[in-house]
């Protein structure tokens, strides 16, 4: 792999690159969308944003629980460089995906970011969040009217000697 | 390692010397003190070598003054001090010590 | 309160003794050629496994996990919108019709690598960041503070065009200009602040060690990815401000931007870097 | 004014990768400032991404997205040449849209 990539304008083949390009068998059928929940359609969930903690969250925006499954890749550091941008990225082999979403455990509020994966679109999503302190990041994958999460620790604290 | 003992004898030496006024300060005392402090602090300077410390040690000292609380303000005027001889040392020391760390 | 300061002068003097016992050889002849080898050679034989260009990633080529972080951030790298800020800036004419190319050799592309030069006739060590001011009061403009974002744009821009190409620094034998570069070296060893810490007691003793959520970066090609997108900034930085920040961190009062020591400092780092390549403007933690 | 949307919409046979860098302070509402006051909460709510008029992603953002946000995924059914049309609003109303052409 090369280490210094010098090569500004040309896009990249770096090993992130296969996060994007996840092929996904079986999108032929159309999902039946059943507009219960804000996820599905497009308003802003603006009360699952505002929820303090991870339960709450989830609930206002899906308003049912989700189950840790091995099929939800989620990628994230081990220690942040920064918890101002620490790059967390998800993947699913999941099929007949809605929506994605990124929580922060104990970030003031859990809920970071909320995805719309609508028909024809890869179930992956790659971003930039900020941490308060070291916390559990989840990310939640809502396949098939069902919801399944994976959960990893990322070490965040503050860089130099004090000062 | 030699990193952590010479950086242990800066800061605790600047503890140590926490003065307790006897009897109550006038602001005369900490006129004496906050000279003595702010003219080792330049000295400092000087030599290109003050400490952020100082400086916020001597602005406590004339916030405490300003406030009446000479007790106070001549305490910190006297850690100033301190701390500002403390950096005009270092950097007389190090005129010399920096060769050591050269890479050869 | 006397005894407390002789305590103080007394450590200090037993501590200082042991150390400069060991190494009294005297360094007094200066000769940056072997400076820049005996360098070079410290951080190759420290790091094995790192080539010599791997060095400009500072601490993202001593860690995988950093490293992880870096490629992803690289991928599309927040110091975009500066780098486009500096090639409009850099292109925009002043209000006489002239521009920033005119001051400078070959139009100002690609040239960042022969940055810092000694000027022989002033006798001092011209920074990027001081010939760009030094070209806006030519030509009638007020100069930009050295730690804000229009500096970093303009220097990201020009390090940018010189991507790939190695430091380039040049001593001239001017007594003058082996006394900047013996003064940037002293500057970089010496301890300050109240942490009583020298760049060397981070930079060389240290690379690659954890100083809470940072990765020390090795001193050799430090300045190569400058100016950085830093996320703890959450935005530009020059070296200036670098320079400034390292100072705050051991509790040392900065210099002035620009002053003396901070252009001689970064004279010698550069020329110790001789030959790896510009990879600016880079992002770090 | 150049536009706040960075783009980089690629399509390598029918899957299209779209990244997305956004130019925006993105402050939380919980950091103080130099003089110690609370910095108002001002950030992206909703990013919109349409191909030939339908919609192909949806970003609903709260107050821990990063500064200048960035985002990645991809899609099926954009073509070379295809409008890809990307539009942003946040908490105070403010907006910006961009349209890149698939490479």
């Amino acid at each position: 792999m090369n280490m210094t990539d010098t090569r500004f304008s040309t896009p990249r083949r770096l090993i992130l690159q296969g996060i994007g390009a996840v092929a996904l068998v079986g999108l032929g059928n159309i999902p039946f969308v059943s507009a219960a929940f804000a996820a599905a359609n497009d308003k802003y969930p603006e009360d699952a944003f505002k929820a303090k903690t991870e339960a709450d969250a989830i609930k206002a925006l899906y308003g049912k629980p989700a189950e840790a499954s091995d099929k939800v890749k989620l990628d994230a550091p081990e220690i942040a460089e920064n918890g101002a941008v620490v790059p967390i990225s998800v993947t699913t082999t999941l099929t007949d995906v809605t929506s994605i979403s990124f929580l922060v455990a104990d970030n003031p509020s859990a809920l970071a970011a909320s995805y719309v994966i609508p028909a024809g679109t890869m179930p992956s999503v790659a971003n930039r969040i900020k941490m308060a302190k070291t916390s559990k990041v989840t990310a939640i994958i809502e396949a098939g009217g069902k919801l399944y999460s994976a959960t990893k620790e990322v070490k965040v604290t503050v860089g130099g000697c004090g000062g | 390692m030699k990193l952590f003992s010479r950086s242990l004898a800066l800061p605790l030496a600047a503890i140590l010397l926490a003065a307790t006024p006897a009897l109550a300060a006038s602001e005369a005392d900490f006129k004496t003190a906050y000279a003595a402090a702010d003219a080792a602090n330049k000295e400092a300077g000087t030599l290109r070598d003050q400490w952020t410390t100082t400086a916020s040690a001597l602005k406590d000292a004339k916030k405490a003054a300003d406030a009446g609380d000479f007790d106070k303000a001549v305490a910190e005027a006297k850690e100033a001090e301190a701390l500002a001889k403390a950096s005009v040392f270092q950097a007389k020391a190090e005129k010399e010590a920096w060769k050591a760390e050269v890479i050869r | 309160m006397r005894t407390a300061i002789q305590i103080v002068s007394a450590a200090l003097a037993l501590a200082t003794l042991v150390l400069t016992g060991p190494a009294a050889k005297a360094a007094n002849s200066v000769d940056p050629a072997a400076d820049a080898k005996a360098f070079q050679k410290y951080f190759t034989t420290k790091f094995p496994k790192l080539k010599l260009s791997d060095f400009v990633n500072g601490p993202y080529s001593l860690n995988e996990d950093m490293h992880r972080q870096w490629v992803e951030k690289e991928e599309f790298p927040p110091y975009e919108f500066a780098l486009d800020a500096g090639k409009e800036m850099f292109s925009k004419p002043f209000k006489n019709g002239k521009t920033y190319a005119d001051c400078f050799a070959d139009k100002g592309i690609g040239i960042r690598q022969n940055y810092p030069y000694f000027d022989e006739k002033e006798g001092k060590v011209i920074t990027l960041e001081l010939a760009l001011n030094r070209c806006r009061e030519a030509n009638g403009e007020a100069p930009i503070s050295y730690v804000k974002d229009d500096m970093a744009a303009l220097t990201a821009y020009m390090a940018f065009t010189s991507r790939g190409k190695p430091f380039d620094i040049r001593i001239p034998s001017d007594p003058r200009a082996l006394a900047a570069f013996e003064n940037g070296k002293e500057y970089f060893y010496t301890r300050r602040g109240q942490l009583n810490f020298s760049c060397a007691s981070c930079h060389v003793q240290n690379p690659g060690e954890r100083i809470r959520a940072e990765i020390l970066a090795p001193a050799l090609g430090i300045l190569n990815a400058m100016p950085i997108y830093r996320s703890e900034w959450g935005g530009m930085g020059t070296i200036s401000r670098r320079f400034i920040s390292c100072n705050s961190q051991t509790r040392g009062v900065p210099l002035d931007p620009q002053s003396d020591e901070y252009r001689d400092l970064e004279y010698y780092l550069s020329y110790v870097s001789n030959g790896l390549p510009i990879s600016g403007p880079g992002a770090r933690p | 004014m150049a536009s706040t949307i960075r783009v980089r919409a690629s399509a390598t046979g029918d899957t299209t990768e779209v990244q997305a860098l956004i130019q925006h302070p993105m402050d939380s509402g919980y950091v103080k400032d130099a003089k110690g006051d609370l910095i108002p909460a001002h950030f992206i709510q909703q990013v919109t991404f349409e191909c030939n008029g339908k919609s192909v992603f949806v970003a609903d953002w709260g107050t821990a997205v990063s500064k200048d946000p960035y985002v990645k995924f991809s899609f099926k059914g954009g073509n070379k040449g295809d409008d890809l049309k990307i539009s942003w609003v946040d908490n105070k109303g403010a907006s910006d849209t961009t349209t890149a052409k698939i490479a």
